[in-house]
């Protein structure tokens, strides 16, 4: 594809080219928690179309379709991407590679990184060779975010890392950790916290996993025990991390908002979701799911606008929290819906609907992660509608 | 498709809108008019059709401006802000969109006269309490060349005031659309006491005569011609309940941030907030469907279906939520009638009714959606 | 009735009295706006059997049924009382007077007077003879009901009334009003407030009403200059008027939860009232009517039970805010469904439906007036659930 | 009728069951079975039997304490608030309120082995996802004298411990239930791996005989012994499930006060006490349903469908509300396997669906107000 394609030109190519290597197991759009690709060092594909898929689309750049070439990306623009996330609709075709590099790491990587951390840290994400995750919560901090205590104390040419993570997802399975760190502890709360990138098979580092109530263990807590970081492993300015992770706390907003309720790209609907199981509706369940729907359409579109005010310039800035809080409501309402509409079946742990439990206590975590609904609603009260703290 | 953000011309032809109305037709303004008993302001709809917005959906041909519909949407969310009371629903966006359907001489010269601002159109269509064109019981009997008009229709909006009606009604083998003028020999016309202080009627048809020159349209084949009118009336009512959702907003923002109660502002209270801070979310929300009714109908009109019914149903629950929230916040004030909130209260639940109300439109929604 | 009946005897003689009492025109249940009797100097029967009935009631005490023979009361029981409300309910009988007096002094003289003020100012009410009013709210205090500015000075054997009160409902109408008044600047907020008992005819008062959304002026701004008020005409202790306030608020709460959703003595049904206008609900409207349903059951349960509980000597206390808060926010919704369900029919004023739309208007007062909705959120918060102010 | 207060007894038999549950059955010992996989114990089942409460509705000349409805109820919200493990619904509540139906030796003989603690029961009802005893097609084909039965059920709740069975089957001219024991030949039952611990089963029911002694009641008239049996269940377990959501209302408003956020108790913040204080509104409105419903069942039975029905949708609501304000109000530590709100949200879930979900009983309401 080249910059002087056309739009129809750019989906002929695509279309073709994705028939041609898309492997048809591949086709089933699911998305479920057993078909995600996460890569990483340990990652085991569940089969080789899997593998096939993964290395087939980060040739092409398509694992990360809006990151430069130089990055592992295919540099497409705005029109592209809607295109491209069209034609992959279009065959049902499972995302190739999904993980918190691409989510969120790169997106920082992008803005704040040095060319040099980028063509280093990005391609390897893209190709889904380093898994990375999250370490931004601490024990009893909760949505007090900045409220960090795990330290890194100045060692010349590296930082001595001591302190404790929690809600780290996945960290067992991780190869790598960016965390935010306090680097000064005179500073105020929000001015002495840097952004840093940790090996996990560093000395000192171990993870515990958490089990949730829907009973899998996505979480983990992590320890750092002076565990020594160079100092080139750090993203932006030395104790300013807190810029950079509130920037990718919008990214992580809008990601959570729209991710989980499958809303961009077409969702199946739900009406259509509780008519596999049940031959009529009552009435309050069929008003509960046309409601639901017509928040979902309305969200998706929401999402949409968005993206395309972003490419005009407009960043989300502060809105995305509405994004975050009404995405994140909604689907939490939507797996009520399923739960009720999949009745006895739904209430065995993997039963004839599936783990549909499962699903369900997994979204009650999505109002919290990310930021809790209530920081959404008080972030928008504050900063958006000007209403006094 | 287009993208969801406003164009440059669609943000100017807001900020001049708004620049003219709040000079033109400010909430005052349509105080005076309620005190007055008055439903309709003459001057005010002649200025507006010299600026192009009776004309917005007319071709440029007929003298129309030829804006399309998410401009028309645009306008509609301007005058919900301040409750500016005008035909621009029922003639310029409702009237407009079936006469175009229709390529004659005559639906040309009609449009050219909506847009010249000269005449008015109200669509008598429904006869039950609820909007449902589909049980339609009105007959047009033929009668020789032509067909004879009987039965009633009731909340017809503007219809006190036009000059014109568009009139369905059972013919042989279908619906068929009249377009005919509203003192012909037979029409009654009862203007309704209603809450928003517009116009509605109540209109009985007595064995009115119509040609077949009367027909908009094919005989027996109405909706090819008013599903479209209908649609876009939908769509920029939705538009304009949105704009009245923001007129209540920022009055109940405004005062959260003013009232002092307590010893405080009561904007400092997180309840409120957090309350206040939901509203805006679902505002936003509601935004992109009516944006996207608007480029759905510009671009591909015959897959608008879902688009205009989640505009309408996503609107009528905000601006109901908008309402109830700004009428609570504001206490006891907030229930006088020499407050403007009452206004916003009134006009909120006359959008909700007309041209499908909540249910109407989610049930369509789910139709489209598969259950 | 004897003190020795039962209560199947007195239900007997009961029934035999309304049969042979209740004119056929009161038995039209009619609890709209236009229906009831509010009594007082000025009032104007709309009927002879309006009158009759007052008459009759009034002679056997059952115009207030609980108040004690000696202050106009028929003093029932609560088991009488109950058998009271069924029997009218079940011949659908108008209630045969209504006031402020009977709702809101009444109780407080009972509670808070002097067996003088009880013999003097209560059989009048009871008669309908006298009509009251209520003095609390001032302008610009809102739900902050203690900061009161009207001011009696005192001037030995009178106070000397100057000041403004708003929200008085049917002061235009009323014979006499009982009003918050300062009477010691120098105390703290809520402890120099008296409460006295003041004519409307009095030389300085003036009274102008307020025109609502709903189209009527049930309310009325009321002016005080120079109103010259005996030391008599207070009610409880001077300085110590907000207790007997606080009491009654609580009685206002419970009158206002109940009163206007028809809940105790079995309101008709929501569904049935739709299903007169509508021949089918659609989804979303009959899962709104059918929560609203069972909802009002369960209030109008909860009002029985605190009845019951009150009759065991448990009061309601702080929990009254949770019927006042309830009722009020259910009343709203009911009539929002109403709404809906009466179409274009509904959105006329007087139109096919009645005054729908003016009722409709009417119950969004319910939860702000006697404490709003969120005053009541906090009562609860605060005194019920002990979360820290 | 009686009144909507508790009764000195009543109050006494629920600190009394609170004093012994707290001891013998805290959610502790909950979490321990759950972890080993235990769905069932059969000591505690004794100590409650030597108390009365497996014979709670077993007359006295059967050895029961017959202490009634209301009583059952009482016993149920004691339970619910430490997330109980028992078949006292299945077995002293259902079972017995059926066996209680039919006056013959051997019923009087089921009902002592249950008011001792003897004999567990289930009941195999439903066959679809949704409860629905109308839609039965298992079927019980006449054999000679008896019976054979045919067909699978779903969801028997303490099916795969229970000793004995009451089984709904289609029978010539209506519905007929079975009193068998559960290890008769052609029965298989296979537990179910529930979300809130405990036991149900699928049971499959081949070719099973039944004699004509195994008929509970009349043959073609299962429900006139069924219908007071869900009866009795379902405002049991609407109890439990108001004693489930003070539990989860307890700790939660326990959590506010101690929790502390941003330097303050996050019971400070406004938006969270309305929450909390909406939510015990709830909470009291609900118990006035669950006590008018043991009110009617006691005193009034033929016409206790309406509450009984009220109950059950209100508990539903009620506690679906209060578990999700739980675990919201909570945060991550909500969310933990470790911490004890996730069970009271899959207890909730479970009981909101078991014997009719809010849906079936609000069109029970619906229905019986003429709608």
């Amino acid at each position: 594809m080249s910059q002087g394609q056309t739009a129809e030109e750019f989906r002929a190519e695509l279309r073709d080219w994705l028939e041609a290597n898309c492997p048809q197991e591949m086709r089933d759009g699911g998305m479920t928690e057993d078909g995600i690709c996460w890569g990483g060092k340990n990652w085991v594909f569940t089969s080789e179309a899997q593998k096939q898929w993964l290395e087939r689309c980060a040739a092409k750049g398509y694992t990360v379709p809006t990151w430069p070439k130089d990055c592992g990306g295919a540099a497409l623009n705005r029109e592209q991407e809607k295109i491209f996330t069209e034609e992959m609709g279009r065959i049902n075709a499972r995302s190739p590679l999904e993980s918190f590099g691409i989510w969120m790491l790169g997106p920082a990587l992008l803005h704040f990184g040095t060319q040099e951390q980028k063509t280093h840290y990005l391609p390897p994400i893209a190709r889904g060779e380093v898994r990375w995750c999250q370490g931004y919560s601490e024990p009893g901090a909760g949505s007090d975010l900045a409220n960090v205590q795990t330290h890194g104390a100045d060692k010349g040419d590296h930082w001595l890392v001591n302190g404790q993570k929690i809600w780290t997802s996945y960290a067992d399975q991780a190869d790598q950790i960016f965390a935010l760190v306090r680097t000064d502890r005179e500073a105020k709360k929000h001015l002495g916290i840097s952004f840093l990138l940790i090996d996990m098979e560093d000395a000192g580092v171990e993870t515990r996993p958490i089990k949730m109530i829907s009973g899998i263990s996505p979480f983990c807590e992590t320890f750092f025990t002076d565990v020594k970081v160079p100092k080139a492993n750090i993203v932006g300015t030395e104790n300013r991390g807190w810029d950079v992770a509130k920037y990718l706390l919008t990214h992580e907003r809008e990601m959570i908002s729209g991710g989980g309720a499958g809303l961009s790209g077409g969702g199946r609907s739900l009406g259509a979701v509780l008519t596999d199981t049940l031959d009529t509706l009552d009435a309050t369940l069929r008003a509960d799911a046309m409601r639901c729907e017509i928040d979902a359409l309305a969200i998706g579109l929401t999402l949409e606008r968005y993206k395309d005010q972003a490419e005009a310039g407009q960043g989300a800035g502060d809105a995305s929290a509405m994004l975050k809080y009404m995405g994140t409501e909604l689907n939490k309402q939507r797996h009520e819906i399923m739960m009720t509409a999949g009745g006895s079946a739904a209430l065995e742990w993997d039963g004839d609907v599936g783990n549909r439990a499962g699903d369900w206590l997994r979204t009650k975590a999505n109002s919290i992660e990310g930021g809790t609904s209530e920081v959404m609603l008080s972030i928008v009260s504050r900063r958006v509608l000007g209403l006094p703290a | 498709m287009s993208k969801l953000v406003l164009t440059e011309e669609e943000t100017m032809l807001a900020d001049m809108a708004r620049g003219f109305l709040d000079g033109a037709a400010p909430v005052t303004a349509f105080r005076k008019l309620r005190d007055a008993g008055e439903t309709h302001d003459a001057k005010l709809w002649k200025e507006m059709a010299d600026m192009g917005w009776a004309g917005v959906l007319v071709p440029e041909d007929a003298g129309g401006s030829d804006m399309g519909f998410a401009a028309a949407n645009v306008l509609a969310g301007e005058m919900g802000k301040t409750l500016v009371m005008s035909p621009f629903l029922s003639t310029a966006v409702m009237a407009a969109t079936a006469l175009r359907q229709v390529s004659d001489a005559r639906a040309k010269d009609a449009l050219a006269k909506i847009a010249s601002g000269d005449v008015t159109y109200a669509l008598a269509i429904d006869e039950g309490i609820k909007h449902d064109p589909d049980a339609t019981t009105m007959e047009a009997k033929a009668d020789g060349n032509g067909f004879r008009l009987s039965g009633k229709k009731t909340f017809v909006v503007d219809g006190a005031m036009a000059d014109r009606l568009l009139v369905l009604a059972k013919t042989e083998n279908g619906l068929t659309l009249f377009d005919i003028p509203a003192d012909r020999a037979g029409i009654a016309r009862e203007k309704s006491n209603m809450i928003d202080a517009r116009d509605a009627a109540k209109i009985d048809f007595s064995n009115v005569e119509a040609t077949g020159d009367d027909v908009l349209g094919q005989v027996d084949d109405a909706m090819s011609v008013l599903k479209p009118a209908l649609q876009a009336g939908q769509a920029a009512l939705a538009a304009e309940m949105a704009g009245l959702t923001a007129g209540a907003f920022d009055m109940t923002v405004g005062y959260l941030k003013e009232r002092k109660q307590f010893g405080t502002e009561i904007g400092r209270f997180q309840a409120l907030q957090h309350r206040a801070a939901h509203l805006w979310c679902e505002t936003e929300v509601t935004a992109s469907a009516i944006l996207n009714a608007g480029r759905m109908m510009d671009n591909d009109p015959e897959n608008a279906d879902l688009a205009v019914s989640l505009a309408k149903a996503k609107a009528t629950s905000t601006a109901i939520l908008a309402v109830q929230e700004g009428v609570q916040m504001h206490g006891g004030i907030g229930m006088t009638d020499a407050f403007d909130m009452g206004f916003y209260m009134k006009r909120a639940r006359v959008g909700a009714e007309w041209l499908g109300d909540f249910s109407y439109h989610a049930e369509k929604v789910a139709a489209l959606r598969g259950f």
